[in-house]
């Protein structure tokens, strides 16, 4: 599984993305966060404020309770701040 | 029509384009977004990060909805990202109508949808360095009174 | 700028000089008016007859009206008279703002008045002949959402 | 003082205007539209719902009660349709 990360998650991480083996037991949106941030201390603190992040499925954005494959392109979106 | 690209645009070429392609209606509503400085705030540069293929779709969605919803004939939306300097245009939505109201709400509606839903984030380059834009929750506020 | 006029313009032209007079505005909001020719009812032409003095001083009150009421950069009226085909546009409003509510406020409000209080008159002209287009009440009260 | 008429009021009196001399006990539009509709039948009729009208003085639009002299220029401007 592909994550993206944004803006400035992006920067606060100091990379773009992450290649990662999906456990069995991670089966949604919601579980796939909790189980990175529990694995990544930088992310965990960038992310203290859970609900202001939209998710993308598969460049779709969709609602943290969405099921996930290992085969899905995640991607954590900062606020938007376009237009 | 849906552009998003890093290549500068004429906010007039695009209006003139895109109603040259639409001698049936009878009103255009046309917003164009602006890279600002100003006195108070004096900025370089507007730095904009996208997600190309999150914003394709989701601006699809959104042009879809406001056709929809707005019997609009027709809308375009056009997105740059990289940096860009005081005065270049940023952005520019435009909307075909029967009449003015719906080119003017379908317009709104646009706008209010891309600030909140298009994956753009901005940085402001100034004298002491970059910073990311804050989302306001202004912004959430305007999107909310569509629904 | 005002231009009373029974010269044909460019919406897109305009747009672009309008805007690139203006490098510090965040917003512009452009509405065009065109002649509408449908199946349902189709006309050959729109016959607008004009009252030029009258009609360049009360636009001149309505625009300081409006830039005064939405804090506006700059806002510019363009309104033709005479013949005109189906496709061609009528008349055009742009507004030049810090923000785009502005922006958008003051180009319904000017639209508003427009409609109501500039001495335009319009006819249609199809094969039956010609016929004076009948002042609609939505416009009244489009106008008066705004007293 | 010149009274202008517009659009379809024009096409009713087959004129566009008049010059009139405005007698001494006439002050204002509304004791004006009132004198100029006893002397034209055509007029009458066709300003039969006097309220859509608007008045303009010297090129400005002005109320009824406005008061006039005989160098003004008045016009009678049936419902505006541009835009």
């Amino acid at each position: 599984m592909k994550v993206l990360y944004f803006a400035w998650l992006r920067e606060r991480l100091n990379r773009a993305s992450d290649d990662i083996n999906l456990p069995d037991d991670i089966t949604t949106l919601t579980e796939l966060v909790a189980w990175l941030r529990a694995n990544d201390e930088a992310l965990d603190l960038a992310m203290d404020n859970p609900k202001q992040f939209k998710l993308s499925r598969n460049a779709r954005i969709v609602s943290w309770d969405t099921a996930i494959t290992d085969d899905d392109t995640i991607a954590i979106l900062p606020p938007m701040t376009g237009g | 029509m849906i552009v998003i690209s890093s290549l500068p645009f004429d906010p007039g070429k695009l209006l003139h384009d895109f109603q040259s392609d639409h001698p049936d209606a009878g009103a255009a509503v046309t917003f164009t977004g602006m890279v600002r400085s100003t006195k108070d705030r004096p900025i370089s540069a507007l730095i904009l990060e996208c997600y190309p293929e999150l914003a394709e779709n989701e601006i699809a969605a959104i042009r879809t909805a406001a056709v929809d919803r707005f019997s609009l004939i027709d809308a375009a939306i056009v997105h740059r990202y990289g940096r860009l300097v005081p005065g270049e245009p940023i952005m520019q939505v435009m909307t075909l109508a029967s009449h003015r109201q719906a080119a003017f709400d379908g317009a709104q509606f646009l706008m209010d949808y891309l600030k909140t839903d298009a994956p753009f984030w901005k940085q402001e380059e100034t004298e002491a360095g970059t910073a990311w834009v804050e989302a306001k929750a202004a912004d959430d506020a305007a999107r909310e009174r569509w629904t």
